[in-house]
């Protein structure tokens, strides 16, 4: 038992450094604390910040961009066919016929949800473009019955999110300089992908809080909760 | 790189916060004013919260058992301690004391350090947020409230409280919460995050009176004053200068001691945002 | 022609049935089930209005119904579904602001417990039918073949104003008929008598942000009194200032406006007249008022109402008599108001007149009572209710001199107390229609029960009683579609009923709509300029513009008043020893008179001065309490002459000891699950007896005897506790400190 | 270090620990030569720290494990809970810290004292060389009541061991060669 | 005969006892179970099964069937787990800080005592994470990295409950585990079929050579070093979930050592509840004998005398404090609704460990189980007396309440005896509830000191210096 009682303390060396160390750091802390309470010296030393500053913003490319004004966000996501009423050509619209998104999806300047277009906007055109096509006569069936199709959602956000178009739109769209609403397709393709490769919708980000805690970061986006979560 | 500099930048602010006595970067401090000599008691305001904000009716049993869901109460008390009567004589002389209780949406909550999860956090516009999403419901933050203003899912209540078509007026700005999920008057954040939408879309700041909350834009006696405590154009601000109150102490210094203007259980240090001017008696 | 520039119906549809199901999944799932793809649908409007955009609130004027102070709301609709309700900030009868009653409008529209499909009686029950077959019996029983006229056929409603009044009118005019029963328990009618009788006005305006000191005699203007919203509004006034308003209420019970009385004085029910006329004796012969404005007679009277009288009669102390005389010469000028508790006597109308003889004694007319206007267009003004008419129904259904009966928003078999013996005599009409929202104890009693439109779906004009300076038609107008497709518009039943006794008099009109727009477009100067010929079109931005503002205002000529000063000598109630105590069937502004029992917003808002929910209660006083050796939530039973209840008890101090309150509101046999089996029903045990001079109901006069039921009762209550125990919670300084502080800014 | 000589071990099982103790000190004595008290395992079924006196003082490295161990975890735990508050998107506003010195000093010390036994744990394995497999000269007496020396010895020196151990009431001998790897 | 039981009576164990009957008796207590044992299983598991149909129902319907409401958010749930987080200090006490002073009576009686730890630690560990209200959500008290970039709330001391709860599990179930390791290798000698495979696998190649065994008593040492500041820091936290609120009754400064005391106080009222129970249906007289468990037992009273103290400590600084809403709850506790409890508390608490005082009842183990029982319930009491009276009466008079918890709560609290008398019971009979190789070293120790001093000089003086002084020579001797 004796025996015990020597070797288990340890050597007088080794508990001067350990005490130094803890010195070290008290003095240190003092120190820094009251030089950081002086407000002219702590804004020598920091920059003023725009956002809030991350280890992650490291894992983000920021050169890259697919237009100026913006980090585009990373991930992908293999959405899963969706069976609409009408099997609805998106690239026909968008990449043949050069559509603008807003023509249709006209409500996501104005609204937070970007909204389906009202079938008659379809009918505006469809009344007279392309009558004999098989979707367009059962557009046309629906319009004579005095109904809607019943079109499913593809992105969906879970209800506890509040996700506005009209202020991500104004970000990237009208307050950007270096865009014109011509090029609003890649703004929309930035969180719904390229739509001018797609009939029916799909979705191809993964529209998780990390997808928008990313992006928000890399362009400046608020990081307050109750911001997006309702 | 970034811990270090969010380090000395977070010790930097809150020493000057130290330093500076309510040094705050906030965008907008929400406050509100009560004037409880104009509160009737009327309840209005509670309802208009119920419609508002999805709140649930219980039902009676569930609320017998102390589990309803009022984010905002009005209470009632018959004796007036401050001017003497302790106790009512045999009976009442004067009426009854309102109080309209919603969260205080204090400045240094108690419910916000000891969130496990962080579900309860102080916003840059000075609230002090609940993300329900975030929940975990361990229920510490009602606990710690001295206030009792927390309320507690204690079921799910979609089913039983909404029957259809009731459940078409719920308001889509807010979630229904579910079982498991505190929730706590919110300053009607949804109307202050519409209205910062709307300004922001005009490029504007947002003014004194683009919205009200539902319990203010309802009171019939204008009881209610909300707005932002950082403009000094607010009639928020006017009000609480007027009856020097003021965020950052726990002892109000008043020039005139018997100025009316207080804040609930200002001795305990949570810094409440809610100002409530005495109610007067003409005895 | 009406129709085709504003067609509200298509963009108040509801977009889809996404909108509803986001808002209920809540936040408990994972994120991966709820943002699934293809999960859920979103179906769009076929063809949109411009201005409506998912996801963007938009507020509609219209008008409350949910009592007859008829305030103007807002209601923020949202893909098409009403969301929120608040008050109209153009309408300058409530100025923006609305009562719990109003915001719980909702509830009574999206109610799961409305009816959807019309009734009839087939074999004693009630069974699903078709409008058609329904329209087509009402037709064979009161139609014109049907060899009904005369006064043989009736209608019963709530308070009715507007063109829906014009259109009832029409009906009856075209039955022959003037059988016209409105029927509200809780209405002015004794203070708008007396106020005819002795101002020459029946609704003069009150301002009691004018008053320096109101003396209210058991009227609740915060409540339940009159016009509550923009009372409070006045008070808030009142409270504010220079100079703050004192408020004494005097009532056998606390009500709202007593909880918020600087004094509160208890007063033996129905001694509030000998109240009054004792102050007035105090006044003159105490403080040398001038009493010349006073006949002689009614000096005389006064004269015998010395100090130690009245306090001997009322059970108030004398220094507090003196007390509140002295504040009533002080601080002029004053407003006494007197209603409620103080007019529900035999000698209601007499007490109300030494009310309003004390207004004319320190000169509040003229001062705090000004002089007001007819309201410019008689045929829509409003039809105020009364409880005279529920006697009145009753003798005429009793004898047998009904045949047809057709209600509508009003529940008489409810409101009835049992000595009438309501329910054997409506059985006894021959052919009863209703015209309901709602499965309540009439409507179950009904032929026929048609499922009418809410007011939320409904169009109509609505001109409130009491009126201020600026006098308005409230326009109510339709926030969303009908909920249940097979639903009619009150107004558009009574256009097919009109058609239907009197064939091609509203032949050009399509609906209600049409109607009212044709109507309004008829006056001068309304939809057309002052001078405009009959055939010229409708200025359609106006009519927008009146739509928009949900108000059209009125001019107004004020009359004068004309004074006039006869006070009767008032009869105190008898001591009675079998029932020595006296039950105030109190109204509270949440449930109101039972309407609102089935909305659960409602019942499960905390009672003012309870704060019970759910349920029903009697207030006593401790005094009483310990007599009957009860405690709090103790089953306490009422028996009047007339019946029994049982029901628990909250004891508090704001009560005269010889009284028991139990608010109405309760004790529903009918009208859903959020109503049904709850409470009692106070106004089911009333005594028989009416006002002498009005032939209102003596709501408050009723004798009753108490006595511990011996078991616990279920109340449930919010709060536990009745005292602040020395916190600081609801600080309270002095008038006076207030005025050394803020008097001078 | 591979010997040209064959070497085996030695199992001697003594029914007292005294007698055990006795063929350590005669070795110590070098009663035998080419033996040393190096090349002695004692197995016994309690602990003897008393043997530390006659064996000499070996190594035992548990402490620096544990010291390291507690060092990493103070250490940590303040960057790791630091880092984590730092990082935190959501920077709780208004002139409060965000990195909690007094609260991480709770969490530093539990992260302390986790990975200080931690590593206790490791160290013990390590320096007692549990959890591989070793020489099976062993006997199921020994966990009951008896102890067991075992030596290293070459070829030639085993009959003087025995001999040892005889002289100290050895109960049983077992012999093993210690096979090359 | 007679001489003998004097003796045994006496002594803390009986020095002469043969070191192959230790091995027996205790390897025999792990044998055969009988009808009796699997009847407590079938008891165990059957209100463990309770407490899982509770937990489920309240899975599904909410937090609502337990009757917790607005002012009441935390109740049986919480003082449970303080109740069971207190039973975990009696194995740290006994093991650990005996251990470290060199009070060798623990010998016998510390292996069941720190089962006991680890397993009512286990039985605590449910609790937090039941009275979750989204229990599914649980895992975000954990510090982990998260795609969405945020982290639980360090200040919070339910995030400090969560770190020192697993360090505490982790380092005593090591602890036991270390403890046991010498026995397994005793046990894997003696096993066959899957028990042998067992303890094989869980001796790790445990040989009993002198480097396993200086490796060995260093670590034990450097554990029980380790345990001890952190059983109290545990326990520190725990009350820290109080004492860091601002609510009148719990914000006491006194808590910690308040908690840490009763943590004591409850481990050691349950060591004698076991003890006995284990002494009778094991026979393990010879090792758990009266003179351990009277020792056990002054140390109870010590212990429960310290817990008063320190009770009439917070007492007092409440009633001096004067802060009224505090002095309510103080005074509520004493004459409200919950009187009942709280005066049984100081009943059993504080009045009935006086009976310890008597030598009679501190060596009848018949007297002492229903005593120790009552001390734990107590104990539990206490608990329940901190959550409840502070909730019900808070600072605002407005949400006064009092309430009782629902039957999912009792359910559940129901459950979690069953829980730990499962852990328990299989315990005993899969691992050797008695230390077999330090009872040997405690009666080799005895013997050495008593005997073998006398015969060592006597033999000394037979051969002369001959170098048998293995206690004085030095390694470099010669």
């Amino acid at each position: 038992m004796e025996a015990e009682a020597e070797t288990c303390h340890p050597r007088p060396r080794r508990s001067l450094a350990l005490s130094l160390w803890t010195a070290m750091m008290v003095v240190a802390l003092i120190l820094g604390n009251a030089l950081l309470a002086k407000p002219s010296l702590a804004d020598e030393i920091m920059t003023p910040r725009k956002q809030v500053p991350s280890a992650f913003s490291g894992w983000l490319d920021e050169d890259v961009g697919p237009f100026p004004g913006v980090v585009a966000p990373e991930g992908t996501y293999e959405g899963k066919d969706v069976e609409q009423p009408i099997e609805f050509p998106h690239d026909l619209h968008t990449a043949t016929n050069k559509i603008n998104c807003l023509y249709c999806h006209t409500y996501a300047r104005r609204s937070a949800v970007a909204g389906i277009p009202p079938t008659s906007k379809c009918m505006g055109c469809h009344s007279i473009i392309a009558t004999d096509r098989p979707r367009i006569k059962q557009l046309t069936e629906y319009w004579d019955k005095g109904q809607s199709p019943p079109w499913k959602k593809v992105h969906d956000l879970p209800d506890y999110v509040r996700f506005t178009h009209e202020r991500h739109l104004k970000k990237f769209l009208f307050d950007n300089p270096d865009m014109t609403v011509e090029r609003v397709d890649e703004v929309c393709a930035l969180c719904h992908g390229d739509v001018t490769k797609m009939t029916v919708a799909k979705k191809q980000k993964p529209l998780t809080m990390g997808f928008c805690t990313r992006c928000h970061q890399a362009n400046g986006g608020t990081f307050d909760c109750q911001k997006c979560h309702k | 790189m970034s811990l270090v500099r969010n380090f000395i930048e977070d010790w930097s602010r809150y020493r000057r916060s130290i330093n500076e006595g309510g040094f705050h970067e906030y965008e907008h401090m929400w406050g509100m004013v009560i004037d409880l000599d104009k509160c009737t008691g009327c309840n209005a305001c509670s309802v208009a919260c119920y419609a508002e904000n999805n709140l649930a009716v219980v039902g009676e049993e569930k609320f017998e058992s102390g589990q309803g869901m009022h984010w905002l109460r009005v209470e009632r008390y018959w004796d007036e301690p401050n001017i003497g009567n302790e106790r009512v004589r045999d009976t009442q002389e004067h009426g009854g004391s309102f109080m309209p209780m919603m969260c205080q949406q204090c400045n240094s909550a108690t419910c916000e350090p000891v969130c496990p999860v962080a579900a309860a956090y102080h916003t840059p516009d000075g609230l002090n947020a609940q993300i329900y999403n975030r929940c975990v419901g361990s229920r510490y933050c009602a606990n710690n409230c001295p206030y009792r203003l927390r309320y507690f899912n204690f079921y799910s209540y979609y089913e039983d409280s909404w029957p259809s078509p009731l459940d078409m007026q719920l308001n889509p700005d807010i979630t229904v919460r579910d079982k498991g999920v505190m929730e706590k008057c919110t300053f009607c954040v949804q109307r202050i995050r519409s209205a910062k939408n709307t300004a922001k879309m005009e490029n504007r700041e947002v003014a004194d009176g683009d919205f009200q909350t539902a319990c203010q834009q309802t009171c019939p006696t204008t009881a209610i004053v909300f707005g932002d405590l950082l403009d000094h154009d607010s009639e928020v601000h006017k009000l609480w200068h007027k009856f020097q109150t003021k965020l950052g102490t726990t002892k109000q210094k008043k020039d005139n001691p018997e100025l009316r203007g207080y804040r609930l259980y200002e001795q305990l240090n949570t810094e409440p945002s809610v100002t409530y001017l005495e109610r007067v008696r003409d005895v | 022609m009406s129709k085709s520039e504003f067609d509200r119906r298509d963009f108040l549809k509801v977009m889809g049935v996404s909108g509803v199901a986001a808002t209920v999944a809540g936040c408990d799932m994972p994120s991966y089930i709820t943002s699934e793809e293809g999960a859920e649908e979103v179906i769009p409007y076929l063809s949109p209005e411009e201005y409506v955009i998912p996801g963007v609130g938009v507020w509609y004027a219209s008008t409350c119904l949910q009592c007859p102070a008829g305030c103007g709301i807002r209601g923020r609709v949202r893909e098409g579904r009403v969301l929120k309700l608040e008050g109209n900030p153009t309408m300058s009868l409530n100025s923006g602001k609305l009562c719990q009653m109003g915001q719980s409008a909702l509830q009574s529209h999206y109610n799961p417990d409305r009816l959807t499909t019309p009734l009839m009686r087939k074999d004693g029950a009630l069974a699903e039918a078709t409008w058609e077959d329904a329209l087509a019996l009402m037709e064979e029983k009161t139609g014109p073949s049907s060899g009904i006229s005369g006064h043989r056929f009736a209608w019963y409603t709530g308070s009715v104003s507007g063109h829906q009044n014009v259109l009832l009118k029409a009906h009856l005019e075209a039955m022959g008929s003037s059988n016209h029963f409105v029927h509200e328990v809780i209405n002015t009618r004794v203070w708008q008598a007396v106020c005819k009788e002795m101002l020459g006005q029946s609704m003069p305006t009150l301002r009691i942000d004018k008053a320096g000191l109101v003396l209210s005699f058991g009227a609740d203007f915060l409540g339940t009194w009159m016009s509550p919203i923009q009372f409070s509004a006045q008070y808030a006034a009142f409270r504010s200032g220079d100079e703050r308003g004192m408020l004494i209420q005097a009532e056998p019970s606390m009500s709202l406006t007593g909880a918020n009385a600087d004094l509160w004085v208890a007063v033996r029910p129905g001694t509030e007249g000998i109240m009054a006329l004792g102050l007035a004796n105090v006044l003159i012969h105490k403080e040398r008022m001038d009493a010349s404005v006073l006949p002689p007679e009614t000096q005389e009277l006064i004269a015998r109402y010395n100090v130690s009288i009245t306090s001997r009669i009322t059970g108030i102390a004398g220094d507090r008599l003196i007390r509140i005389a002295r504040h009533l010469k002080n601080r002029s000028p004053s407003l006494v108001l007197a209603g409620g508790p103080a007019a529900g006597h035999t000698t209601g109308f007499e007490a109300v007149q030494a009310a309003m003889m004390l207004n004319i004694l320190l000169g509040n007319v003229g001062e705090t009572i000004e002089a007001n206007a007819d309201f410019a267009f008689p045929q829509l003004a409003a039809l105020g209710g009364g409880t005279t008419d529920l006697n009145r129904f009753a003798h005429a259904a009793g004898s047998g001199q009904l045949d047809a009966l057709f209600f509508d928003g009003s529940n008489p078999l409810f409101g009835a107390p049992d000595h009438m013996n309501l329910n054997e005599k409506f059985d006894a009409i021959p052919f009863k229609v209703a015209f309901s929202t709602f499965m309540d104890e009439t409507t179950a009693r009904a032929d026929v029960v048609l499922p009418i439109a809410s007011a939320i779906e409904d169009w109509g004009t609505h001109v409130a009683a009491y009126q201020n300076e600026q006098h308005e038609i409230a326009f109510q107008q339709p926030l969303m579609e009908p909920i249940h497709p097979l639903t009619r518009s009150f107004g558009d039943l009574l256009l097919a009923l009109n058609a239907m006794r009197s064939p091609g008099t509203y032949d050009e009109i399509d609906d209600y709509y049409g109607y009212l727009q044709s109507a309004l477009g008829a006056i001068p100067g309304v939809l057309k300029g002052e001078d405009a010929a009959e055939d010229d079109p409708l200025d359609i931005q106006l009519w927008n513009q009146i739509l928009q503002d949900g108000r059209l205002e009125v001019p107004a000529e004020t009359s004068l008043f004309t004074t006039s000063v006869s006070i009767k000598d008032i009869t105190s109630p008898p001591t009675d020893e079998a029932f020595p105590y006296y039950l105030v069937p109190t109204p509270r502004s949440s449930l109101y008179d039972g309407r609102h029992a089935n909305l659960p917003w409602l019942q499960e808002a905390p009672d003012q001065i309870s704060k019970v929910v759910w349920t029903s209660w009697a207030e006593i006083h401790p005094v009483t309490a310990s007599k009957l050796g009860l405690e709090e939530g103790d089953l306490i039973r009422i028996t009047s002459a007339s019946g029994v209840l049982e029901v628990p008890v909250y004891i508090f101090k704001g009560i005269h000891t010889d009284v028991v309150c139990v608010p109405m509101g309760q004790g529903h046999t009918e009208y859903g699950r959020y109503a049904k089996g709850r409470g009692v029903n106070p106004l089911k045990i009333l005594d028989p007896g009416e006002d002498t001079r009005t032939g209102e109901l003596a709501l408050y006069g009723t004798r009753v005897g108490l006595a511990a039921a011996g078991r616990a009762g279920r109340m449930v209550k919010m709060g536990n506790t009745e005292s602040q125990h020395g916190r600081k919670i609801v600080a309270t300084i002095t008038a006076e400190q207030q005025r050394r502080n803020e008097g001078e800014s | 270090m591979a010997r040209k000589t064959p070497k085996k071990r030695l199992l001697g099982l003594f029914g007292d620990f005294d007698q055990a103790i006795n063929v350590i000190v005669d070795i110590r004595h070098y009663e035998v030569p080419g033996v040393s008290v190096d090349n002695i395992t004692i197995k016994s079924p309690i602990e003897h720290p008393e043997i530390e006196e006659i064996l000499g003082e070996r190594p035992c490295h548990v402490s620096k494990f544990s010291l390291s161990g507690a060092l990493f975890g103070l250490i940590f735990g303040a960057f790791f809970l630091a880092a984590a508050q730092a990082n935190f998107l959501i920077q709780p506003q208004g002139g409060k810290p965000v990195i909690t010195l007094t609260s991480n000093l709770v969490l530093m010390y539990e992260m302390m004292i986790l990975f200080g036994v931690l590593a206790t744990f490791v160290g013990f394995l390590v320096g007692s060389g549990l959890m591989h497999r070793r020489s099976i000269l062993d006997d199921q007496m020994i966990s009951l009541d008896q102890v067991g020396i075992v030596i290293e010895v070459e070829d030639e020196n085993i009959d003087p061991v025995r001999r040892l151990f005889k002289k100290h009431n050895v109960l049983e001998i077992r012999d093993r060669e210690i096979r090359e790897q | 005969m007679a001489e003998e039981t004097t003796t045994i009576a006496a002594k803390d164990i009986d020095e002469k006892i043969a070191w192959a009957k230790i091995n027996s008796d205790v390897l025999r207590s792990m044998e055969n179970p009988r009808m009796g044992y699997w009847l407590a299983i079938g008891v165990s598991i059957a209100m463990l099964m309770v407490g899982i149909y509770s937990e489920v129902y309240q899975y599904n319907t909410g937090m609502g069937p337990a009757n917790l409401n607005n002012p009441h958010m935390w109740d049986l749930y919480i003082s449970t787990f303080v109740f069971w987080i207190g039973m975990s200090h009696s194995g740290t006490l006994l093991s650990a800080i005996l251990h470290l002073f060199h009070a060798d009576w623990r010998k016998p009686i510390y292996r069941f005592a720190e089962a006991m730890t680890t397993f009512s630690l286990m039985t605590a560990l449910i609790f937090p994470i039941i009275h979750l209200g989204r229990v599914w959500n649980m895992h975000w008290v954990i510090p982990y990295y998260s795609d969405r970039g945020i982290w639980p709330n360090f200040r919070s001391p339910l995030v400090w409950d969560a770190f020192a709860i697993t360090a505490y599990l982790t380092a005593s179930v090591l602890f036991l585990y270390i403890g046991m390791i010498p026995d397994l290798a005793i046990c894997r000698d003696n096993a066959v079929g899957w028990r042998r495979r067992l303890y094989t696998f869980m001796s790790i190649g445990w040989r009993g050579d002198d480097r396993q065994w200086r490796n060995f008593r260093k670590t034990y040492l450097l554990m029980a070093c380790f345990l001890i500041p952190l059983a109290v820091s545990v326990h520190s936290i725990v009350a820290a979930d109080f004492a860091m609120a601002i609510m009148p009754g719990w914000h006491v400064t006194s808590f910690p050592p308040y908690f840490v005391a009763g943590a004591l106080y409850s481990g050691c009222a349950a060591i004698i509840t076991l003890f006995v129970l284990l002494r009778y249906f094991f026979k393990f007289e010879q090792y758990m004998t009266l003179p351990i468990l009277e020792k056990t037992c002054k140390l109870t009273f010590a212990i429960a005398m310290v817990w008063s103290y320190l009770n009439l400590i917070e007492f007092a600084s409440v009633w001096y404090g004067h802060d009224i809403p505090a002095k309510e709850v103080l005074i509520a506790k004493f004459s409200g609704p919950y009187s009942p409890f709280f005066l049984g508390m100081l009943f059993c608490g504080s009045v009935l460990p006086f009976t310890l005082a008597f030598k009679k009842i501190r060596r009848s183990p018949w007297l002492l189980l229903p005593i120790s029982i009552f001390l734990n319930v107590g104990m539990w009491l206490e608990r329940y007396m901190i959550v409840a009276p502070t909730l019900s009466l808070s600072h605002h008079p407005w949400t006064w309440d009092v309430m009782w918890p629902g039957w999912v709560e009792w359910g559940i609290v129901f459950g979690s005896f069953g829980w730990f008398g499962l852990l328990f019971l299989i315990f005993v009979k899969v691992f050797p509830s008695v230390s077999m190789y330090e009872v040997k070293e405690m009666v080799y120790h005895r013997r050495r000191v008593i005997f073998e001093d006398a015969e060592l000089r006597a033999h000394e003086v037979k051969t002369g210096a001959s170098g048998a002084q293995p206690l004085t020579s030095t390694p470099e001797g010669s």
